[in-house]
């Protein structure tokens, strides 16, 4: 069970690499980051996953909880990823505004 | 810092004497001349100084690279590009030294000054041989010397490339045959290319190369008496290439040039100055019973025993002989370029004069003493010797021959020679082709750029 | 043009799959042997030590509640950082919103999604939620009012500065109740230990800060989110620049 | 006095002058002021009080947060007070206290900035290095009217969030392989952890790292941001910013994989070697002062992390030397390059020509910076350049110290010719002349700062400071002692 949350973990951030690598939309590339983060949080979720466990709410009815240390964090990690995502988007109007595109290969008035 | 010995009394005495007699040549008027002119020299001085008392590698190089700076600032004022060429090239040498010194350094200590470890030799002779002009890492002497203004180049060779010798004269504690080697070549290449020279100062510039060869070669010895052959060159060359350095500064100021195609009217119209060179250059060219002389003798006997050495040191020193009777005659007296000509424009000046008195008395000074007094460590009687002065006669006589039998073969030409400093621009330009390249591939592709660091941190993965 | 195209996805697949090949093998599976480390302090210790009943809101608020400031921040940068990016005296009027069936339905739902924000804020310590999650229901409420009612009437019914009034005093609150522990000579947010009513689990009033950080932080996200939803829609709205950006 | 205040205090200033604003509004300039002093203040009180632990909320290390105050968070502590002091005060003259929104930025990225260096918690370190990073992005794309701010802030976004993705994966994985986030406990029990597990912590971690702190392949966005923001944000970018991230590498590395057989070290001294050529010969290459000084800044950073990579205490020493004396020196070439490149109304070099005869303390001051970034003794750049050097080649790490030296040349070559654009006549005066009286005292007193560094080996107290703040954080046994007391 553990493994195939792992996995797909793992898979998920890769697919969001390789958005990141491969497409040139700029909503893309936030798409991508997000599932990137996605992916990590599955991981870190997946790390606190207990045989049987319960919510980590007391009274614990019925068994062991689960690890709420994983929880917490990510619940942190997601407002932090929500926040990024929502200054990106903010960016990339901006940058519409003055390249008139959204493509990430035309917007290159900064290099050398 | 440890106290000072008679070598570093001698350097600082040298420095002082030399700064003087360099900033009676400027003769700055009025104070913010004072302040463009003079203070840079003056505290070129305090950083020699500082330098000749260092007691550590590491208190040296600040001292080597402070000085490099405060010559910069002169010779800025004679041509810009150059002075960029000489601290670039000044500062890779100290790096170079810098280097070396932290290798053979620890947090616990400081190399001291003196002999380091075998492995480190040949990275502290290319340190200072930067400064000292060897074969090779000489390419920025010729340009810096003939370019920069008058007083600095008489303390830049007066002095300066002096302090790389001294480095090496606290380096090398036995011999060492390959610097020999180099001190021959030096001495060699160095006569060879003033020969081919037009311009008064370049060809100085290249003389002194030449006789950098010499005190090397007598320094790589490694025994008493070629040290103190070495350290008694340092001081007589100071002295008369300083004086050289300033009458060819002089005639510049006359004449408007330092092309000895357009020269060659001065013996007329300044005899006092052609007294004043011909001081000089009868002490570089050995003439008896000149410091130029003695040092050469002296030179000559620590290389006793090396007699292929002893013979290409003849041959350097005949070459001299022609260099300057070159010099002397198309400097002085045959012009080749407008026979009319004008009167001098202006005249060098009484303190121009004084500053050359002041070295030709010392070279003289200096020439004499020897005879009495038992300066050097072979005494006076030795340099009186017939052999000895049969040998100081042999390169003297056959300059002069030489220049009087072929005189059209020593006539300035025009045109400049190749030297290293000529592949400088070149191999700048091959090494600037894949710097283009470096900069063309920050193409401002994010995904490019993303996709690297990835793959840096995959290759990560792998060495770990 | 075909071919280095698929040259560089090629490129980018296996980059990723390297990468995703090192990461799952780095991922250590070990037979499950209890719960461990901090975490059973957190399982074993909460009603003792903080009175609350959800287990994550006590880590949240209270054992790593310096986690919370920090992430509550980085919200509040956001929204400041959007409105700086789009910083514009004033704001023409745009749409004009929907149909009077829809408007009047949305005024009916109102008040219950606000009471249903409030009761995941209020509640965060006694079941899931928070003032994370209160705090972004409340902030539908603007998104609401934007799509139906168009921005204007948002703006003049939430003037902006109130938001700004309200996330600030928020974050504000937060680091008041963080300075209480460490004036009554404890450590920066402290919370049982510096005197706040531990209460009995499970009821409205227990767990110490952990209600009133709540609180703080659901002020903070709801009208922050709200500000940044707004700058950015104005934006979009604005007809002095271009066309907003095709998907 | 308790660490976190050093924290709270910007924060308190961020979210209150939003309060000024709505209900108070002649009141922001002055509160501003107010609360820079405070949170400078607060920083250097808590850097004097000593070495101490806390944790928030009274618990035991292992259970809440801790702050730690050691003798190199002290350091960066000062580092980080002296550097925001000095943007601000030059902020509050190039700006006005009109933006009253980039000041909350900055305060609350001075906040971030304490964060990072006092907290002893690995995930607390991730979410202050995202308040530090989204406050960044945001003052590197101020003032919003610029394309180019745009365009650089919003690149330094997305490799900013990449970075950060990356620390997220090394922090996971390292509470995965121990279910602990305490670094002085991760000390202890992450080398227990499996060998390919401890080499994805330590890579995604150093990797996170290289691309926050603009180490070469996660420099790219530097250049960009440093070059297109206002001159108080790119100085306080090359001052503190990117020494924050180094300070994170410092503390990782040493605390974390000190004990990994040190291969994480040969990491750091390739990437250090490769990002410190490639910045200088870069930079060789620029026309844009801006950008110069921005690729000058990406070669120090190699410095610097080569300095680490020693894997020695005095590499430590080195390297928060050097991150002293590049804060000193960048920071006051980025202010007088910004009073120049306005003057001139242009940022190009050939452009620049006769500022000599125009502002001839601040060309001065300029030289002086210049001379002790590259390296010319016995400036300050040059003293740190040497205790690096000789922890190179303690370690025996001939390359890397070649291309520091080699680095000094460059240096040398491409600054010089900055300054002889200004020393050289111009043909047209510069347009614009206006007093910078704030600017110039600030860059005086870096400039003095700049001297009593380069004095710092000869004053005991400080020499003394300098080599325990090596030998204390080399070991970590000190750190993990002051944590677990």
């Amino acid at each position: 069970m553990l493994p195939i949350s792992y996995g797909t973990a793992i898979i998920v951030f890769c697919i969001g690499l390789y958005t990141i690598l491969s497409k040139r939309n700029l909503f893309k590339t936030v798409i991508g980051l997000s599932l990137m983060e996605g992916g990590v949080l599955m991981l870190i979720t997946s790390s606190g996953y207990v045989p049987g466990g319960v919510p980590a709410l007391l009274p614990f009815a019925g068994g062991e909880p689960v690890n709420p240390l994983p929880h917490s964090f990510t619940l942190t990690a997601i407002v932090i990823g929500a926040a990024d995502v929502a200054l990106a988007l903010a960016f990339i109007i901006k940058i519409h505004r003055r390249y008139g595109t959204v493509d990430i290969d035309k917007i290159r008035g900064l290099r050398g | 810092m440890t106290r000072p010995d008679s070598l570093s009394l001698i350097m600082i005495a040298l420095a002082l004497f030399m700064t003087v007699a360099s900033s009676l040549f400027a003769g700055a008027k009025g104070k913010e001349a004072f302040w463009r002119d003079l203070a840079p020299l003056w505290l070129f001085c305090l950083f020699a100084c500082l330098t000749a008392l260092a007691s550590t590698w590491l208190s040296f190089i600040i001292g080597l690279e402070l000085s490099t700076l405060s010559l910069f600032t002169v010779i800025r004022r004679g041509d810009e590009a150059t002075s960029r060429l000489y601290l670039l090239a000044q500062l890779s040498g100290a790096s170079v030294l810098l280097f070396a010194t932290a290798l053979g350094s620890s947090f616990g200590g400081n190399l001291p000054l003196g002999p380091v470890s075998e492995k480190l030799f040949p990275l502290f002779v290319i340190g200072l041989g930067v400064k000292a002009a060897l074969p090779g890492l000489h390419f920025w002497l010729p340009r810096t010397h003939s370019q920069a203004p008058t007083e600095s180049s008489a303390l830049l060779s007066g002095y300066a490339v002096k302090m790389g010798i001294y480095g090496l004269l606290r380096l090398v504690d036995g011999p060492s045959p390959p610097l020999l080697l180099l001190g021959i070549v030096m001495a060699l290449y160095g006569v060879v290319q003033a020969l081919l020279q037009h311009d008064a100062k370049r060809l100085l510039a290249y003389h002194t190369i030449s006789q950098l060869g010499f005190i090397v070669a007598a320094l790589s010895t490694g025994t008493p008496l070629g040290r103190t052959a070495a350290l008694f060159h340092v001081v007589a060359h100071a002295l008369f290439k300083g004086l050289l350095f300033l009458s060819a500064g002089s005639l510049e100021k006359l004449y408007g040039s330092r092309d000895l195609n357009q020269l060659g009217r001065a013996g007329r119209d300044a005899p006092l100055l052609f007294g004043l060179f011909l001081v000089g250059a009868s002490a570089i060219a050995g003439c008896p019973f000149t410091s130029g002389y003695a040092a050469k003798i002296v030179i000559k006997s620590a290389l006793a025993d090396q007699g292929q050495a002893v013979l290409g040191l003849q041959l350097a020193g005949l070459g001299t002989t022609l260099s300057f009777c070159k010099f002397g005659c198309y400097g002085f007296f045959r012009s080749l370029g407008n026979k009319k000509g004008g009167s001098p424009s202006g005249s060098p000046g009484k303190n121009a004069y004084a500053a050359m008195g002041l070295l030709a008395l010392a070279t003289i000074f200096l020439g004499i003493t020897p005879l009495f007094l038992p300066l050097l460590p072979l005494g006076a009687k030795a340099l009186l010797a017939p052999q000895a002065l049969v040998d100081g006669l042999i390169p003297l006589v056959g300059g002069a021959a030489l220049f009087a039998l072929f005189p059209r073969l020593f006539r300035p030409r025009q045109g400049d020679v190749a030297d290293v400093e000529n592949a400088l621009v070149p191999a700048g330009r091959l090494l600037l082709r894949p710097l283009a390249f470096l900069r063309r591939s920050h193409t401002g592709r994010l995904r490019t750029y993303i996709a690297l660091i990835v793959a840096a941190l995959i290759a990560i993965f792998h060495s770990l | 043009m075909k071919s280095p195209r698929n040259l560089q996805r090629l490129g980018a697949l296996a980059l990723s799959l390297a990468l995703g090949w090192w990461l799952w093998q780095g991922v250590t599976i070990s037979p499950f042997q209890g719960i461990t480390g901090p975490a059973a302090r957190y399982i074993h210790g909460t009603a003792r030590d903080t009175g609350a009943a959800n287990v994550v809101a006590a880590i949240l608020f209270d054992y790593r509640g310096f986690d919370t400031l920090g992430e509550a921040s980085v919200i509040y940068t956001t929204v400041c950082g959007v409105a700086l990016l789009f910083a514009k005296r004033r704001y023409r009027r745009s749409s004009h919103g929907l149909s009077f069936i829809v408007k009047r339905s949305m005024a009916l739902l109102v008040p219950f999604i606000l009471l249903y924000a409030s009761s995941i804020i209020v509640m965060g310590h006694l079941s899931p939620g928070g003032g994370f999650q209160g705090g972004s229901v409340m902030a539908t409420v603007t998104i609401l009012f934007c799509v139906i009612y168009g921005s204007s009437f948002e703006a003049a019914r939430v003037s902006p500065k109130v938001k700004e009034t309200i996330e600030s005093s928020g974050a504000l609150l937060f680091v008041l109740i963080g300075l209480v522990g460490l004036v009554t000579g404890g450590a920066f947010l402290t919370n049982i230990a510096a005197g706040f009513p531990r209460g009995t689990m499970g009821q409205l009033f227990s767990g110490g800060t952990i209600p009133l950080l709540n609180i703080a932080v659901g002020m903070k996200v709801g009208a922050g989110l709200s500000t940044l939803f707004y700058s950015m829609v104005k934006i979009l709205e604005d007809p002095t620049e271009s066309s907003p950006p095709e998907v | 006095m308790n660490p976190v205040l050093a924290i709270v205090a910007p924060f308190l200033a961020a979210f209150t002058i939003p309060l000024f604003f709505v209900f108070r509004k002649r009141w922001i300039g002055s509160s501003i002021v107010l609360f820079g002093i405070l949170s400078a203040l607060l920083s250097l009180f808590v850097a004097a009080g000593g070495e101490r632990a806390v944790v928030m909320g009274g618990w035991n290390p292992e259970v809440g947060i801790t702050l730690v105050v050691d003798s190199l968070s002290t350091a960066f502590l000062i580092l980080a007070a002296l550097g925001f002091s000095a943007s601000l005060s030059a902020a509050t003259e190039a700006f006005g206290y009109g933006p009253w929104r980039f000041y909350v930025l900055f305060f609350l990225s001075w906040a971030a900035t304490n964060g990072i260096i006092l907290t002893g918690d690995l995930f607390n370190l991730f979410v202050f290095f995202e308040i530090f990073s989204v406050a960044a992005y945001l003052v590197v794309a101020y003032p919003p009217r610029s394309w180019q701010a745009i365009e650089a802030g919003f690149k330094y976004l997305i490799f900013g969030t990449v970075g950060a993705l990356f620390l997220l994966i090394g922090i996971a994985y390292a509470f995965m392989a121990t279910g602990q986030l305490n670094m002085a406990i991760l000390a202890r029990v992450l080398p227990r952890a499996p060998e390919t597990t401890l080499s994805v912590v330590i890579g995604c971690l150093v990797v996170g790292l290289f691309i926050k702190s603009g180490t070469v392949p996660g420099h790219f966005w530097l250049p960009d941001a440093h070059s297109s923001a206002q001159t108080p944000v790119s100085a306080l970018l090359s001052g503190v910013f990117v020494k924050v991230s180094l300070y994170a590498l410092i503390r990782l590395t040493f605390l974390l994989f000190g004990n990994a057989d040190g291969r994480v070290f040969f990491v750091l001294l390739l990437f250090g070697t490769v990002t410190l050529c490639l910045g200088h010969l870069m930079a060789f290459q620029q026309e844009d002062i801006k950008r110069l000084l921005a690729y000058s800044t990406v070669a120090q950073v190699g410095t610097i992390v080569i300095a680490i990579g020693c894997a020695s205490a005095g590499g430590i020493a080195a390297a928060v030397y050097h991150a002293f004396n590049h804060m000193a020196a960048k920071m006051g070439l980025f202010l007088v390059a910004g009073v120049l490149a306005e003057d001139r109304a242009s940022r190009d070099i050939a452009q620049m020509r006769g500022l000599f005869r125009h502002r001839p303390l601040f060309v001065l001051a300029f030289c002086l910076f210049a001379a002790s970034i590259a390296g010319i003794p016995p400036l300050n750049g040059f003293m740190s350049k040497w205790f690096l050097l000789v922890a190179a080649a303690e370690r025996g790490a001939l390359i890397p110290a070649a291309a520091v030296v080699a680095g000094t040349v460059l240096s040398a070559a491409y600054y010089l010719r900055a300054i002889t654009a200004f020393f050289s006549p111009a043909e047209t005066e510069p347009p614009h002349l206006r007093p910078h009286p704030v600017t110039g005292a600030i860059v005086m007193l870096l400039a003095l700062l700049g001297l009593v560094l380069a004095l710092a080996p000869y004053i005991d107290p400080l020499r003394e400071g300098l080599l325990a703040v090596g030998s204390d954080t080399s070991s970590g046994a000190r750190y993990i002692g002051r944590v677990l007391q």
